[in-house]
């Protein structure tokens, strides 16, 4: 096991890095920019190394300063957390060239998922499903029908070389293709000076459905079921559910089993996130993200894993310490991102915390280094604190979730918490009934 | 009230009493003289709550050595050289050579004053002014945080 | 005190040895003269950190009714009559007999001033003191809680 | 379900009671004496009653006062919480008797198992088993001999007229009955004019284990594990885990089933704790708590069961939710009772609190009405905060809570997290290798 670990991040995952290592008796090296020389995990740390000023790029982002604090630290380990330098696969490659232990996947594996086009291919092939399209240039309405009757309606016909939503029509009938494949490649010549078009299956209202792995490089991998995170504002999840509203056991089983055969043939290694678009039964593959999520708490409240410690025992070499068969899932978690930031127009809000208060008791888990007085730096992300509450059944959990947002202050800034109890109060919501345009359309509705 | 019959030394005696018995306020009253001296109710806790349980060994590591302890205080200081980046400090390009700068010399501005290796690399820290080195702030092949100030020139 | 005698100088000098020792008050007088100099104890905010997003509904059933809003203030009146005990509040025996005591009355110390019902029980309430009833506080039949001013003899 | 329950108790259990009421839709009505205005679950309750002056006699333990404020807030149940008048058969009686529901056990099983004696011969005719003993006087050396090696050595010669640790004697051997029986009983003759003597059996280092028990009074009853509670300062629990370090699976479920089908047969309500002393693989009923206890959070954390939310279904008629088959016990938990008072002179430290901030993330439930600010009463017990770890392992366990004891912070009062602290590092402790004599011989040697 490792000595010491660096922990190559900020704000609350760096406490959750922290809390780990110091509960696997490793020792942590806190790197910090001169913004957050009070953050909570510089101070609780048991070393920590100034790296940088302020801006992101000079400091949480900076390789060679990273690489020298764990020169002079020490470190055998460097963990990326999430965001940051966490899917850089140079930077994964360099940390190993340098000798220490990169605590996330080959650098191999974030090379390929963190190309789009290489990780949906990579992943069609190893048998998880994508979202259907013509193969190429579709030039023909009956060869179009034909396609589209396979895939299922609507289909979108996109240009080639189209962007920015332009270059798209919406068919939902098979004899809408006659005149809508031949308008599309009119208005594409025109727009693009290109006239080839292709067929994509459209989504309506999808749900966003991610499976959490966890594979030890020797072929093993095991999944943790799903999390639901469909309720998103400009793509940025608000919060998180596990399990799913919309998933029974038998699909549960089965696109986890999809997705630890794929994982098992590339013998992939430590946490792994495959994120699905599921609309109508069916799952389509959006991208893989290889490290540590934010919403991984409620993974750990329903499977009783602490993901972080299992992360760090692979980096280190150790075999999984669990199989498929030894995962139970028990009950229902959700996590709320409490952001600084006005609930209503989400206006960052960094400034001085005055009173903090995180609420208590049975099932409430809260990771926040946010502590009263201290203050928020406004040059980093405006997530502060992730509640994660737990209960046994999702009305259990919600009930629980209620209770602790009235428990929650925070004063001093704006916080999102009212948004998340207004969430909680929504009928669909409690109903488990929403998708990923749901938020927004919530959104407008209260102005 | 004239000047000079201000006992400005007995205000200061009176003030590191105050600080020692915690007290928070004097008066005194002699003849017709009188003097009353009162302390900020002090020991108020500042609103900053820092979590004081946590461990504090955090910035052990790599506080820069000798004059360390002075550094907090230097960083204000106009002749100041901060570090630019994290690494380990060197005097000089290589053991055998001679130190780059001493204390005490006239350089000027541009002039390599130390290297910081960071990932193999030695990083040539320029004088950003010219003056006199009046002092050296680390000791030779010690690490050195972000900002930690380095030297002072003149 | 002549205006062109004030020494703005010691005020100077005086000020420097306040943020010099930390005091936060210095009061001099000789002869008849007084200087009085305080340093602001600065910004401190209270450390009583309340959990102001708790629901505040707490307190609001047994909040005596008429003129509940008042009964805070009145506390500290030395003719106030708070409640002993935690019930209902009756003006009067029962529904058709008159009231113990309207406002205006003399009464007399011991005298029954209000019945309070608990656990079917109905405990008289006498006057701690003689006087003239100056304000009753709570509506006839409505709940009151421990140290609720129901009434004030004067 | 009740629409409104009555908390009849104050600190950190009355907030775990709100909050468990809150989580099933339940209205809270707070009483408190004048001293507890600020109180936390007063402000987060949803009504509040001030029913008397600070001495719990005339407030907490004021029966006619708190039945008022029922009655004028039209309140349904009372949870008596534990302590003041959470075990007294008369309060249950009159809170019957006024139409409300007492939250607890059957006014008659409170006073059987108030009465020691009573409870002893009760428990012993349900087949729980008790401290051995003599039926009464001991005269003759060999029926001495013969009862002795019955119970095993060592035992106590008792006096029956004694008290106060006089006139016992404690015989090691059989060949030390001819002299000792004789001398207890002449001193027991001079020191209370009766020289009857009775023997019991003695127990040296025993443990304190006790059996947490659900009775629904249709005569199913489901125990929930136990809870090793051995670290005691006079007679005080300070620090409580499960499960216990010294029983395994056969053992748990052996004592388990005893206590179940003993407390079937008079058809138990509500939650109860059998308490027993545990020694040689043996256990010797103590007494029975017909109550909620501090210490249930242990038992939750490896349970996965809310006992308060249970034990609000049952006052109100429901059936048991779950079977003894339904009981997973799962990793290890203990909880540290955080109180207001020196950790070394154990001197009580009410008064204003400074910073407070609890610690969070995974595996940690802080339980307390503390704020940063608030002004803690010199007129109850100083148990302010309730810290409970949960983790896989024993070990895993110990490493949590040295963490998060390092990331509590209480200011302006003296607590007791650095006795905590020492306690978790001792090698006894960490191997569980302890006795209820064990923290006040560890206290001794710290002088």
């Amino acid at each position: 096991m490792f000595e010491k670990v660096l922990i190559a991040n900020r704000g609350e995952i760096a406490l959750r890095l922290h809390r780990a290592c110091r509960e696997m008796g490793i020792r942590t090296v806190a790197i910090h920019s001169t913004a957050d020389a009070d953050a909570m995990h510089v101070r609780l740390a048991d070393e920590a190394v100034c790296i940088g000023p302020p801006p992101a790029i000079d400091s949480y982002l900076n390789i060679p300063s990273i690489l020298a604090a764990a020169e002079i630290t020490g470190s055998e380990g460097i963990h990326p957390g999430y965001g940051f330098l966490s899917e850089n696969a140079e930077f994964a490659h360099i940390v190993e060239e340098h000798g220490y232990t990169f605590i996330g996947p080959s650098e191999q594996h974030i090379r390929t998922m963190g190309d789009k086009i290489q990780a949906k291919q990579t992943v069609k092939g190893l048998g998880i499903p994508v979202v259907p399209g013509s193969d190429g240039e579709v030039t023909d309405p009956e060869e179009a029908k034909a396609l589209a009757a396979d895939m299922g309606y609507p289909v979108l016909i996109k240009a080639a070389s189209g962007g920015g939503g332009r270059g798209m029509k919406l068919v939902r009938r098979a004899d809408e293709f006659a005149t809508a494949l031949e308008a599309c490649r009119t208005e594409s010549k025109a727009a693009f000076n290109d006239d080839a078009v292709y067929l994509e299956k459209y989504l309506e209202q999808p749900r966003h459905i991610e499976v959490q792995v966890i594979g030890d490089g020797t072929g093993k991998v095991v999944h943790l079921g799903e999390r639901d995170c469909s309720l998103q504002r400009r793509n940025q999840k608000v919060l998180e559910e596990a399990p799913s509203p919309a998933l029974n056991d038998a699909v549960r089983k089965a696109i986890g089993q999809t997705v630890v055969d794929a994982l098992s043939k590339i013998k992939y290694t430590s946490l792994g996130t495959v994120e699905f678009l599921y609309e109508n039964g069916e799952f389509y593959f959006i991208e893989m993200n290889t490290r540590l999520q934010v919403e991984h708490p409620v993974t750990e409240a329903i499977t009783g894993i602490d993901l972080v410690r299992e992360q760090i025992r692979i980096a280190a070499g150790a075999p999984l310490s669990f199989s498929q068969e030894d995962i139970r899932f028990s009950g229902h978690a959700i996590e709320c991102r409490i952001n600084a930031e006005h609930p209503k127009t989400f206006v960052p809000s960094p400034g001085q915390v005055g009173d903090f208060h995180a609420p208590g008791g049975l099932g409430v888990r809260v990771d926040s280094g946010l502590y009263a007085g201290y203050r928020i730096p406004p040059y980093y992300d405006s997530l502060i604190a992730k509640l994660v509450v737990h209960g046994t059944t999702r009305n259990d959990c919600l009930m629980r979730l209620n209770r602790a947002l009235g428990e929650f202050v925070v004063d001093g800034i704006e916080v999102n918490i009212p948004l998340h109890t207004d969430l909680i109060q929504e009928q669909d919501f409690i109903d488990g009934d929403y998708h990923i345009h749901w938020l927004e359309q919530f959104l407008e509705q209260q102005d | 009230m004239a000047k000079t019959k201000v006992d400005k030394d007995l205000i200061r005696e009176l003030a590191a009493l105050m600080e020692e018995t915690g007290l928070s306020e004097i008066e005194i009253e002699r003849d017709d003289d009188r003097m009353r001296l009162v302390r900020a109710t002090a020991p108020i806790a500042p609103v900053i709550a820092v979590p004081t349980a946590a461990p504090t060994a955090a910035g052990a590591v790599a506080a820069p050595a000798p004059a360390g302890d002075g550094s907090g205080d230097l960083s204000a200081h106009p002749g100041a050289v901060p570090s630019p980046l994290v690494g380990t400090a060197y005097h000089s390009a290589s053991p055998d050579a001679a130190p780059f700068v001493k204390v005490g010399d006239q350089i000027s501005a541009g002039q390599t004053l130390l290297v910081i290796e960071a990932m193999k690399t030695f990083n040539e820290i320029p004088a950003p002014k010219s003056g006199v080195v009046t002092q050296i702030l680390f000791d030779n092949a010690t690490p050195v945080e972000y900002g930690d100030i380095l030297m002072i020139v003149e």
